[in-house]
């Protein structure tokens, strides 16, 4: 195989793990400000898409709908928090899983209630569609790229809000101590919303660039979900570096799996069964890793020690 | 739309109410179909086209009970068991997804009930599993991976890069496809089921050194293959079986779909009667152009329409024969079953291409003619 | 002389560059209660969690009866006849004060792998419960929930559930604190009588307490000890009433 | 208020007299519904003794539940086409003996959970939620791509396996056995409690401190409870792949751990009764809401929502008040 190959596929690990990051970012703060477990982020994603592909559709712009994306899955998110999401804090974990459980049902059904039964268009731009040639001769998607550089920003720039800004010092008090934070003044209770809609946004935001190249349809984001769990489950809930680091290695681990496992497989058997094999067990590497994890630091790799 | 077929279903029911004198001489038809979530697009085609038909008919003889099976297994068995034994239906019909069609057909065949596929058709109910009383009208499962592999022979693809998901329909895509393809596999992939990205097959399709592509991959995995192949910059030339290139979906691939080759038993263009009547009155009817799975049901309502002029659902021998003879125009013009009561028919090759601001298929070619399938000599009826 | 029931031989535990016990030997005879004390943040409770089980130490013993315990998780410490109360009250709140005590009688039978007789039919178990229920004097409340109990009533509850592991030695973390003085003085007494059964290491705030019940006294400060010695030599030393009694006294 | 024990009585009446009513007028289907509520009910007491009793909250009980729907099928399936089902290191045959393949499902349930526990145990919380979960994702994607027994398209049995004495085609006959066994896994599941591991567990998951310092092991009480719980899963699974003569990776999904949850909170947590409760209202949700509307999951989740929100203590909670404490 050759040397390029394995580099494309690298920038493919990259780029799927960055977007990955836009969703685990806003779990783990979620659940490091207000200790809170919410399935139902996967909706809000599938919101930013739907919003981006009617915005897309009506107005043929693709700045537009990433606009709309972004407002849309923030507002959705702050009306969840005020209305459902407020009164899940003080309950524990299990009443938190179920109740956004319902959430995703209703999230669901509403959004093909809405929209329909059929996935919805939604394209790249001209400006960022077609390939361009990288060092090396490796003809890359411009557009992935972008959702590289734009993911980077985005991390960039949470990590610098939540370090130099008075709201990023906010959260980081109200991570470490509830009381603490409502002792300085702040008003808790619109620090959560705001920290819930900032979450939804990066979602929201996430789902309308990857819907993009993906589909947009109804049910789009569980699958998303359950894969940003494990990354903040391996990065360590709560922490924004654990996120990076650990959607980095989700997004690593499931592309270069399952690229190579089927090659490797293929030096002890015959082409159709190391696809067969080596494909089998690429679908459960992200798992494998998050259990190996698990065992070998039961609270992620930059979870706060127990 | 929606609220039309309701008022339809129920004007039928009140005509069956009134009748209730003739009630013997009514047909009871349980069609269990995915109304709800991700595949709901294509349960609604189905049933839309379906009692289309029945509309058609201008039978007040025929009730339809519809149930939602949310695309889950066991939930298609507890209606299929509610449909036996309390709305004792004579005839099922309206299962999409395979492994749906494997949980509930085998076990209402067994309980003399007859059934008819308006879509999935899994290769063990084709062989070895066949059973007197189902009759697919739509395809085998491999018949347009096969036509697939019997056009990149016409088109003279000599090296072919195949993908589908990791499940027992992609691992028969694939062997349909190699079944008639006579070149090269330049490279053989797996993809995870509901796969979204595919930024390394796409990789290593493009360092495979292949003529062409062949994939298969259903719902939004296709839409979302495609759109990344279309910006990839890899541009050989694809086939994939109608599925990813159908009317509902293709509106979401958008651009990257134009001049793919795909597979079908049918399209809108195919020049009958039965089938033009079709598409206009579909579109009539529902505000949309009609895709496969609507013919798809349509013909399934008509064969049962067929056959319930020929013989009563009581006389199960009549029916079953009246069934087999497949008297009915078809919107696939000629159409008639194997021995496997599998249709013989033809396949052809069709062309994305863009009617105005629809995106849409053209007809090209017969990809194969008369096909039948590879698993009819297995079958022991 | 009498060998010692526990011991402990120069303990040291760090936390980062906070020292919180430093060499820290201190020992229980059989029949003797030896008070702790010291102000806070002298490194009392991360004595008492490390002798207990809940953190290791850096370096040093423990030793019970002889035998070192030092590695031991806290249920073989528990097992070997380590009795422990709890400043705050560790209880299962929603459950009954006899079904409390029935679990220590449980824990000291080693084996709570019995999946169907109801436990609190059990003559055995309810037998060992409500005699150290009787004995702490909550026989009226055996049925109430223990989250209705008062605070002193928690305190008695904790100290029933230690009598019913029949332990070699007891140690207390804090038991008077929250007491109303009526309270400290029937816990006192109690105390008292218990020390001919097992010996107490007292952790304790309460110096009118300390000083009517300690055999002797260990003064800990800045996670040293400073003094050991009976209730008068310690009141008499000059190092601890500069470092710690010379702010009360 | 109406008592705990009123209400579990009028339950099982209706457990009783729904199916016997259907079958005196010719209803099938509704006894088939009352089994396949009495089954979920079994899975939902198996994860309620984890959950209730020990405060593990298990996101990955559709592991138990699809392992026993696997056990069933692939013994079945084996039978059926009179092939061995592994012929070294010793000859295994299939069976389609019922008693035999509860036994082999129950054994390996409990095998996977003490895997699955022994490792999940190691974390707490929201880790343990998860890690569950990725167990359960693990076997799902697993047994898609596991060709051997059908992959995605599951397996179908075509006739339901015997019981000896009974026909278990009969809807009112196989309702007859699962609603035994779940009577049996309820009483067991009552004794459980009381005794003394149900004691020290019901203590290890309000104050592990303490039930450490009275020398028990908390993380093997913990274990053994997991184990439990996943073998009663396990149970209702292969019960389940009974009643549907098929069975499918779907029975692995995360929407099934869900599910089984959801039969728990709607009931009440940690109520005998509740998974019970829980379990036939879904499945007449199910059924009522699913013929009104296409966006029945709507209505459902709505409901969900207020259950959650304002019924602590589920519909028990609701129709009886606070738990009373038992003497």
């Amino acid at each position: 195989m050759s040397l390029v190959l394995v580099f494309e596929q690298v920038l493919n690990g990259l780029q799927f793990g960055i977007m990955l990051f836009l969703m685990a970012a806003g779990l783990t703060l979620i659940f490091g400000v207000m200790g809170l477990i919410n399935l139902a982020h996967g909706s809000l994603y599938m919101v930013g898409a739907f919003a981006a592909a009617a915005v897309a559709g009506a107005t043929g712009s693709f700045v537009l709908a990433l606009l709309a994306a972004l407002a849309a899955a923030a507002m959705a998110g702050a009306i969840v928090e005020l209305a459902v999401i407020r009164r899940l804090y003080d309950r524990d974990h299990l009443d938190q899983v179920l109740a956004t459980f319902a959430l995703i049902l209703i999230f669901s059904e509403g959004t093909r209630w809405i929209f329909g039964s059929f996935p919805l268009f939604l394209d790249i731009p001209t400006y960022l569609r077609g390939p361009v040639t990288l060092p090396g001769g490796i003809q890359y998607p411009l557009y992935r790229i972008a959702l590289i550089v734009i993911g980077l920003i985005v991390a960039a720039g949470l990590g610098l809000m939540i370090a130099r800004t008075r709201i990023g010092i906010q959260i980081r008090a109200g991570e470490n101590d509830r009381e603490m934070i409502a002792a300085l003044g702040v008003d808790i209770s619109k620090l959560y919303t705001l920290v819930f809609a900032l979450g939804a946004a990066l979602a929201g935001f996430a789902g309308a660039l990857v819907g993009a190249i993906q589909s947009v349809q109804v049910g789009m984001g569980e699958p998303v979900l359950i894969l940003a769990f494990v990354v903040i489950v391996v990065g360590g809930i709560g922490s924004i570096k654990g996120a990076l680091v650990g959607s980095l290695l989700v997004g690593l681990t499931d592309t270069l799996g399952g690229v190579f496992l089927p090659r490797i497989l293929n030096a002890f058997m015959d082409v159709s069964s190391a696809a067969n094999i080596g494909s089998s067990i690429a679908s459960m590497a992200i798992y494998i890793l998050m259990g190996a994890v698990l065992i070998w630091r039961p609270t992620g790799l930059f979870g706060a020690r127990l | 739309m929606n609220k039309k077929i309701l008022a339809l279903s129920t004007a039928l029911l009140a005509a069956v109410g009134m009748n209730m004198g003739a009630a013997q001489a009514d047909t009871k038809v349980g069609m269990i179909t995915t109304l709800s979530g991700g595949g709901a697009g294509l349960g609604i085609d189905v049933r839309d086209g379906f009692m289309l038909a029945i509309k058609q008919s201008g039978r007040d003889d025929i009730e339809v009970v519809i149930e939602d099976d949310q695309r889950k297994p066991d939930v298609a068995v507890s209606l299929a068991d509610k449909m036996v034994q309390s709305e004792k239906v004579d005839v099922l019909t309206g299962i999409i997804w395979s492994n749906l069609a494997m949980a509930v057909v085998p076990s209402v065949t067994a309980q003399g009930k007859f059934y008819l596929s308006p879509n999935a058709g899994p290769s063990p109910l084709a062989g070895k599993g066949c059973h007197m009383n189902y009759f697919n009208v739509a395809w085998q499962n491999d018949n347009l991976h096969e036509a697939a592999g019997a056009y990149s022979n016409d088109a003279g693809y000599k090296k072919t890069f195949i993908l589908a998901p990791n499940y027992p329909a992609g691992k028969d895509a694939l062997t349909g496809f190699k079944r008639f393809h006579k070149g090269e596999i330049a490279g053989e992939l797996f993809t995870k089921l509901g796969q979204t990205d595919y930024a390394a097959e796409i990789a290593q399709i493009r360092a495979s050194g292949a003529d062409s592509v062949f994939f298969f991959l259903p719902g939004g995995m296709g839409i979302a293959f495609l759109k990344q192949y279309g910006g990839s910059g890899v541009d050989l030339p694809v086939v994939g079986p109608a599925f990813s290139f159908d009317q509902g979906i293709l509106q979401a691939v958008g651009e990257a779909a134009l001049g793919v080759v795909n597979t079908s038993q049918w399209n809108k263009d195919l020049d009958n009667e039965t089938n033009a009547a079709f598409v206009k009155s579909f579109q009539a009817e529902y505000g949309r152009l009609p895709s496969l799975y609507a013919s798809q049901g349509f013909d399934t309502a008509n064969l049962l329409i067929s056959a319930l002029d020929k013989a009563d659902v009581s006389d199960a021998d009549a029916f079953r024969a009246a069934l087999k003879a497949a008297d009915f125009n078809s919107t696939r013009g000629d159409f008639k079953f194997g021995d496997n009561h599998h249709p013989i028919q033809n396949i052809y090759a069709r062309e994305v291409i863009k009617e105005g601001d629809v995106f849409t298929n053209k007809t090209l070619s017969v990809a194969l003619e008369n096909h039948s399938d590879a698993y009819a000599a297995d079958c022991k009826m | 002389m009498t060998d010692p029931v526990l011991a402990t031989h120069g303990l040291t535990k760090t936390f980062g560059s906070l020292v919180a016990s430093e060499d820290v030997s201190i020992d229980l005879k059989p029949g003797e209660i030896h008070a702790v004390i010291g102000p806070n943040g002298a490194g009392k409770t991360t004595l008492i969690a490390q002798i207990c089980g809940t953190l290791t130490p850096n370096s040093g013993r423990i030793e019970l009866a002889g035998v070192d315990i030092t590695g031991r998780p806290t249920r073989a410490r528990a097992l070997a006849g380590l009795g422990r109360t709890f400043q705050i009250s560790a209880l299962a709140m929603e459950d009954t004060v006899l079904e409390n005590a029935v679990l220590g009688a449980l824990g000291a039978t080693g084996n709570p792998w019995r999946f169907f007789k109801p436990a609190l039919k059990n003559i055995e178990l309810r037998e060992v419960a409500e005699q150290a229920l009787h004995r702490v004097g909550l026989d009226d409340v055996m049925s109430t929930r223990t989250a209705e109990l008062s605070h002193g009533q928690r305190r008695q509850l904790e100290v029933a559930v230690a009598l019913t592991l029949q332990p070699r030695a007891f140690v207390m973390d804090e038991p008077m604190a929250g007491l109303g003085s009526e309270g400290s003085k029937v816990l006192t007494e109690f105390l008292s009588e218990l020390r001919s059964e097992a010996p107490i290491l007292l952790v304790e705030h309460d110096m009118d307490a300390v000083f009517a019940l300690a055999d002797r006294i260990s003064v800990l400060v800045y996670g040293k000890v400073i003094a050991t010695g009976s209730v008068d030599e310690i009141k008499r030393d000059e190092a601890v009433r500069e470092a710690y009694l010379g702010d009360d006294a | 208020m109406m008592s705990e024990r009123n209400l579990n009585i009028a339950v099982l009446a209706m457990f009783i007299g729904i199916p016997a009513w259907a079958y005196f007028s010719d209803e099938p289907f509704t006894i088939t519904l009352m089994t396949r509520a009495a089954i979920f009910a079994l899975a939902a007491v198996g994860l309620n003794l984890a959950l209730g009793v020990g405060g593990l909250v298990s996101l990955g009980h559709a592991a138990f539940f699809g392992l026993g729907g696997y056990v069933m099928g692939i013994l079945a399936y084996h039978a059926q086409t009179y092939t061995p089902l592994a012929e070294w290191p010793f000859l295994v045959e299939g069976t389609k003996s019922m008693p035999v393949i509860w036994l082999a499902s129950l054994l390996l349930s409990a095998g996977l959970a003490w895997v699955i526990g022994s490792l999940s145990l190691r974390t707490t919380g929201v880790y343990f939620i998860m890690i569950t979960l990725a167990f359960a994702q693990m076997m799902f994607f697993f047994s898609i791509s596991w060709s051997a027994y059908g992959g995605e398209d599951g397996l179908s049995i075509y006739v339901r396996n015997n019981f000896p004495g009974l026909n278990t085609l009969d809807p009112i006959q196989f309702f007859a056995i699962c609603f035994v066994i779940l009577l049996a896994a309820l009483f067991l599941s009552a004794r459980l409690a009381k005794s003394p591991f149900g004691l020290a567990l019901n203590a290890a998951r309000q104050s592990p401190q303490r039930v450490e310092t009275v020398g028990l092991n908390t993380q093997r009480l913990k274990l053994v409870a997991f184990v439990i719980s996943g073998a009663i899963t396990g149970l209702a699974g292969a019960l389940f792949a009974d009643l549907n003569r098929f069975v499918s990776p779907t029975m692995f999904s995360w929407q099934l751990s869900g599910e089984i949850m959801v039969f728990i909170i709607i009931g009440g947590v940690g109520r005998l009764f509740g998974p019970v409760v829980g379990a036939l209202v879904f499945v007449a949700l199910e059924h009522f809401l699913g013929g009104l509307s296409e966006f029945w999951h709507i209505y459902l989740g709505l409901l969900l929502l207020l259950i959650v929100l304002f019924g602590k203590g589920g519909l028990i909670g609701l129709i009886c008040g606070r738990e009373k404490v038992h003497d």
